[in-house]
């Protein structure tokens, strides 16, 4: 399994080890590790929650993998995320692109974080000093997104 | 047909899920929206503003227009905000 | 050091670690891992060597973290470069970027790794069934480097 | 002064390293590369094709215009191949 939803922490360098593990074949791998930080828009955040819709989601996941194989000569493909209730520093999501050449490897990576930010259904709730918000979708990521239509 | 809510517009419309049978005349998202309006305000009044809501028939995303024959299952969401 | 030229074998899932550990303030990291392929051009691949430049080369290295510094946010940037001679899924490049966002964090690492390509003085040597020979240089790679120039 | 030679140049020339007292017509790395050739059939060959060989002074890539005053050591290579 290449995409995986997660409801406890991982370790995307664990992860990673294991995807490069024994390959001789691949020449290079881009990778891509969301993290929770402690501060967005001037707040303290004390916790983040994702909140998902399963079945949904591994549906959307596995279609932007796809999508992404067929863009890009790929080796091999991972995506992990993670759901529920996060602490700062902790892992979100890790995308990782094996290829036999670096270009196809970095722009499929960037395709895959772009695509799961506007295509797969996850949303993000803050906890900060002030009480629990839920954080707002960004126009930005919707042009990042839509470089990559055609 | 199973509606399910996520996000905000669960906390707002007050549940996470319902069963409901459609009337004959809802055959489209679009109609749907109208007609789960009328039955919780605080999702009428999200759906008011454009782009806020968005939708899924059986786990695909759909637009107003798309038509809900045969659907088991219908979705609303604010845009998604994940990786 | 956020630059290192290395002689013997390093593991980049570990370095990515690492470079990870104990950071909130971060919210993206991008990495990019070149190996040792066991093939080119149609050829078996038994093993390369990495020659370089003592000197000049942690000179360009550091210019070119220093360029990719100035161009976007980053909270930290990590480059290894191996050299001598390494085995077919040996790695022998690691970039890794931290940033708060993602963009930031994809093209500092895709920057990187394109002006390392042309503008760090590392040459390579294949041994092949058939011999030794050393890797030409790719005018993709120059085109790649380019579209950073400005 | 100090010359250095890499990769396939060096095995070329059929040596890493040398020190050379520079006559005073020798000026810049273009002048450089004709007295060294002068020396080394196979390093004049190399120099003979376009791009093949590049130079640095002191540690920085350099062109053939660029003045050799001041400088400790010069290096000649092919393109660069790393990552």
């Amino acid at each position: 399994m290449t995409v995986r939803v997660v409801e406890t922490p991982f370790d995307p360098s664990a992860e990673l080890a294991a995807f490069c593990r024994g390959r001789t074949d691949v020449g290079a791998i881009a990778s891509f590790i969301g993290l929770v930080r402690d501060e967005h828009g001037g707040e303290r955040i004390l916790a983040m929650t994702l909140e998902h819709y399963p079945g949904m989601t591994e549906r959307q996941l596995a279609r932007i993998e796809a999508e992404a194989r067929a863009r890009w000569p790929l080796f091999d493909v991972l995506v992990i995320h993670r759901v529920g209730r996060m602490l700062p520093g902790e892992p979100i999501v890790l995308v990782a692109t094996a290829s036999a050449h670096r270009a196809a490897a970095l722009e499929a990576c960037a395709f895959l974080i772009d695509w799961l930010k506007t295509k797969a259904p996850f949303w993000k709730l803050e906890e900060t000093p002030a009480g629990a918000r839920w954080v707002e979708a960004r126009a930005s990521d919707e042009e990042a997104a839509a470089r990559w239509e055609r | 047909m199973r509606i399910r809510y996520f996000a905000w517009l669960r906390q707002r419309v007050g549940c996470s899920e319902e069963e409901v049978e459609l009337p004959a005349e809802v055959r489209t998202v679009g109609d749907l929206k109208r007609w789960l309006g009328s039955r919780h305000p605080r999702f009428a009044e999200a759906c008011a503003a454009i782009g806020v809501v968005k939708a899924a028939v059986d786990h695909e995303f759909a637009d107003d227009d798309r038509p809900l024959a045969g659907a088991r299952e219908v979705a609303f969401f604010p845009p998604v905000t994940g990786g």
